[in-house]
């Protein structure tokens, strides 16, 4: 869900960067403004590199497989850390195996990096309710998990469809596109909610204090 | 008919264990890793495995399970050839840190894991994993976290873990590594007392020559002696030559250090 | 999981040997410029530039197209999509599909400026080492909380690559098999993967202990140091020229594929 | 005045490099890990601490450090009280696992970052890096990245980020785990010949017993025994109340493996 180089007209590739440093400069700012801003990088490079291979695991989606997002939690172990780590694994991403792009680097952050701190506020709005109970965690997590992944689509097939350098493209062959698009996605918000709530299970049994963020 | 050719026809009977042949492995950016590896390792056997680091023990262990696939060569485990990429479950390897090995929340879940996926039913699995358990001594540590265990602990788990798949042939790479010497004496007294044919590769000397009845030293992708533990452990010009020390005690005097083989009862003892 | 990035950092060629952080901002600009292009007139030009450079950086045409082979799948469905949909000149009758002129061109457009910029950044990446390139990055201005952040985790992804491959040859070992999409095997890949974050977790804060122990912090840490000679700044200076180039050209030219559908 | 009075003064004019008193430290989810330690260490002293996991050791060390608070008690560093969470250049601490401590790309990075944090001018840090590296041996691995590295080549390259701060007090949390023969008895002939005050924690003992002339002995986060290594290690009875065991060489004879301390030329030796 990446878009790659040479695709996108540069207007909105300059958005995407202006888009991607204002973020990146707030998300600084917070981290400053802690008590101790260095205590935080170690937690959230490592925990970026774990995120960023754990995305190299396949999940089998016969008749193929299909990669893990994660940005949901991502967003909601790395707090304002989360913006600047997915720009450095978009970053890597698109050096290393040429995922992605340079141009549409601050596009994709976008894409990838705002879905991310939705998630975020969507797993604090379950420390809201009192009740300890399993079933309604599960399920916050199922949401924050797909609705990360479901953003991220949106704006992705959005962009993708508005900006494709077709002069004559007809509403009708347009309309469709999206559909297909969005439809093609659809079991994989299915699968990145099922994950996101089984890992967030497993965190919370292994090492709750992960969960607080950074 | 002479007496060598006795003792031939008296070896063929039994089927070994393992029989590697000419065996040769090189990683893409690395070749020759394993040059031409000949052993053949009989039912009941204990061979400990030694060399210096980068000797290719650990690739040798790999492409013995059929997760390496050799250049050359072939490897047969009791009577099977190994294809590369197959599921052996008589086969396990004990990997070198058990952090590899567990991942599932429980030690239960973690123990079940091998079980679960040769299809046994609930009860079996079951039954599996409460004697696994026993034979580790490690029975009150079921409901624990895995994540949480000491290292000693951990090691402990991932034997379990392998035993649970009731293979016939063990592989142990490293096992003493990070071990209290509690646990290790532990883990010794456990691999002195298992039935399965064992492979053990380690870098403890003292450990091999407790546990293991013969002793494969390799070098540079090839093995350069193979013998009794106390012959050639105990030949300093050999050890040194690559890269070992004889072990303590075989300095001046032998002591034995073998503990009886006891029931499983106390774990505080 | 193998990166091979820094396979051929140790040719030698005027890219390998240009300054890293001149190398980024002119590599970079040039990169973004063909970004602009969309006269096919310049697309030409921008071919012939694309493979100027990269013979010049001595980098195998091999490693280029082992590199192109992932990106290439966003490609072909594009490929696969545009000349169908997008258009009104029909050129080409495919049984009940039509092939429409504009949505070729599109693609044609597309794909060269999509495996031009793939191009020159890989000739950017594989001539430095991506270390220095992030050290380069921070003496041109990035935050220093990002620069720390990224050497950090460069650093541990590749350790972080193998616990997982080791990982997930010991779950092959216990007769794990991922062919079917099932609960089981859903948790258990959860369980893979959860346990890489909290190794990680872990391990971070022992990191962060051994930094501050070695005063992490305490005095504000030195850039690296860079420095340029003349020919840097000549060689910036030259792609700086072919990038304003391109833009020029393309304005002149009228700006899009127009020119070559009268 | 007496003669223990004249000890008393003799010993007071040197100032101890180390001198904990009532040392208590809890994690917030277990208590009372360390129990009122008290401690005396003089300059150039080569202390082992020996003890089962679970010990303490490693909190110990920490908190020595000033990365733990402890919750009550002192400890003084080279004649300085140590305050939580400052840094000190003087005293160095060497973690069980190189990873946790190489966090650096490449090894001149890693060696090279204590220094540059004690904002020592850009020659005076490569002068220390070379020289750090040289007195390891490693020289030749400065531009390789880091993650590339063997076990031991990781150990010694840890060991020479911290040379590098010319500290005056080093500690040692397990050094020897992990290596294979070659790069532990390296790494023993390092320690022999350090000038400096060492702290060394290990299972190893034989490794302890080379290096040390003094040994503690931990178990429940408290001291139960310090001396001479050979008295306390070959208190047999003491050792095994302990979870420990008398080391090999201890056993039938001594053998002295103390091997010269050679200046550093070549590596391949
Ligand atoms: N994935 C890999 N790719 C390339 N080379 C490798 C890989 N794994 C190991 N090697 C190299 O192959 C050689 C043998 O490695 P192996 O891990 O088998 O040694 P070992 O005998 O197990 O060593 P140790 O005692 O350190 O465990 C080493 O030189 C090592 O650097
Ligand atoms: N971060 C932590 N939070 C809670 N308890 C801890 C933590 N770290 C260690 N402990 C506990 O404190 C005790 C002492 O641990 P420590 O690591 O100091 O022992 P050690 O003597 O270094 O052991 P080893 O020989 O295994 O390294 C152990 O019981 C351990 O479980
Ligand atoms: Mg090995
Ligand atoms: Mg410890």
């Amino acid at each position: 869900m990446h878009i790659p180089d040479g695709i996108l007209p540069i207007s909105v590739n300059a958005g995407g960067y202006a888009a991607t440093a204002a973020v990146t400069w707030y998300s600084i700012r917070k981290i400053k403004q802690k008590e101790n801003p260095r205590e935080g990088i170690p937690k959230a490079s490592l925990l970026t590199a774990a995120f960023f291979v754990v995305s190299w695991i396949h999940i089998p989606v016969p008749p193929t497989s299909v990669h893990l997002v994660l940005n949901g939690l991502l967003g909601a172990l790395l707090g304002y850390y989360a913006f600047p780590a997915i720009l450095i694994g978009l970053f890597f991403q698109a050096v290393m195996f040429g995922h992605g792009g340079l141009t549409t680097l601050g596009i994709n952050a976008v894409i990838m990096g705002l879905p991310a701190i939705l998630a975020y506020y969507i797993f604090r709005l379950r420390k809201l309710g009192s009740k300890e109970s399993p079933k309604q965690d599960g399920a916050f997590d199922f949401l924050a998990g797909a609705v990360a992944v479901g953003v991220s689509v949106a704006i992705f097939v959005g962009i993708l469809v508005t900006n494709l350098p077709a002069d004559f493209i007809s509403a009708a062959a347009e309309r469709a596109a999206i559909y297909t698009m969005a439809i093609a996605h659809l079991p994989l918000l299915g699968i990145e909610g099922a994950i996101t709530s089984l890992l967030v299970v497993f965190l919370r049994r292994v090492r709750p204090g992960i969960l607080d963020g950074v | 008919m002479r007496e060598s050719d006795i003792t031939l026809l008296a070896e063929e009977m039994v089927e070994p264990a393992l029989s590697v042949s000419g065996l040769c492995f090189s990683y893409p950016d690395r070749p020759n890793v394993l040059n031409n590896i000949t052993l053949t390792v009989m039912p009941g056997e204990r061979v400990g495995l030694i060399g210096p680091n980068g000797a290719g023990k650990t690739t040798f262990f790999l492409s013995l399970c059929g997760v390496l696939k050799p250049s050359a060569g072939e490897v047969v485990l009791l009577g099977k050839s190994v294809v590369n990429g197959d599921f052996r479950p008589d086969v396990a390897l004990v990997f070198q840190n058990p952090d590899d090995q567990l991942f599932c929340p429980s030690v239960w879940d973690d123990v079940a894991f091998g079980p679960q996926n040769t299809g046994l039913s609930k009860d079996e699995v079951e039954k599996r994993v409460s004697e696994a358990l026993a034979t580790v001594e490690g029975t009150e540590l079921a409901e624990r976290p895995v994540h949480h265990l000491s290292e000693g602990e951990k090691r402990i788990i991932s034997v379990a873990g392998v035993l649970a798949m009731h293979p016939r042939l063990i592989i142990y790479d490293e096992p003493g590594a990070n071990l209290d010497i509690r646990s290790r004496r532990r883990l010794i007294r456990l691999l002195q007392c298992s039935t399965e044919t064992i492979l053990v590769a380690s870098h403890d000397l003292e450990l091999i020559l407790e546990v293991c009845n013969r002793v494969v030293l390799m070098d540079g992708g090839g093995i350069v002696a193979d013998g009794d533990p106390r012959r050639v452990m105990g030949n300093a010009e050999l050890m040194e030559a690559h890269g070992q020390e004889k072990p303590h005690s075989l300095l001046p005097h032998q002591v034995s250090h073998q503990y009886p083989c006891r029931p499983t009862i106390a774990r505080n003892a | 999981m193998k990166l091979g990035l820094d396979e051929y950092i140790n040719l030698d060629s005027p890219f390998h040997r240009w300054e890293a952080r001149y190398k980024l901002i002119g590599l970079i600009t040039l990169i973004f410029a063909f970004s602009f292009v969309r006269d096919l007139r310049m697309l030409l030009t921008m071919v012939g530039v694309t493979v100027a450079i990269y013979v010049i950086s001595r980098l195998p045409a091999s490693f280029m197209l082992r590199r192109l082979r992932f990106p290439s799948f966003f490609l072909l469905a594009l490929v696969l999509t545009l000349p169908f949909l997008s258009g009104q000149t029909v050129v080409l009758s495919i049984g009940p599909l039509d092939v429409y002129r504009e949505g070729l061109l599109t693609v044609v457009l597309i794909a060269i400026r999509f495996i031009s910029i793939l191009t020159i950044a890989l000739v950017l990446f594989a001539t430095t080492p991506l270390l220095t390139t992030i050290k380069a990055m921070r003496a041109l201005g990035l935050p220093g909380i990002m620069a720390d952040m990224a050497l950090l985790a460069l650093r541990y992804i590749q350790e972080i690559g193998q616990d997982l491959k080791k990982m997930q040859m010991s779950m092959r070992l216990r007769g794990f098999r991922k062919r079917r999409l099932s609960l089981h095997g859903l948790r258990t890949l959860a369980w893979l993967g959860g346990s890489i974050l909290v190794h990680s977790y872990e391990r971070s804060e022992w990191v962060y202990k051994a930094m501050i122990l070695r005063g992490y912090g305490h005095a504000p840490h030195p850039r690296a140091e860079f420095q340029a000679c003349r020919r840097d700044v000549v060689t910036l200076g030259i792609v700086l020229l072919i990038a304003a180039g391109f833009i020029t050209g393309d304005i002149l030219f009228g700006h899009g594929t127009s020119a070559l559908l009268q």
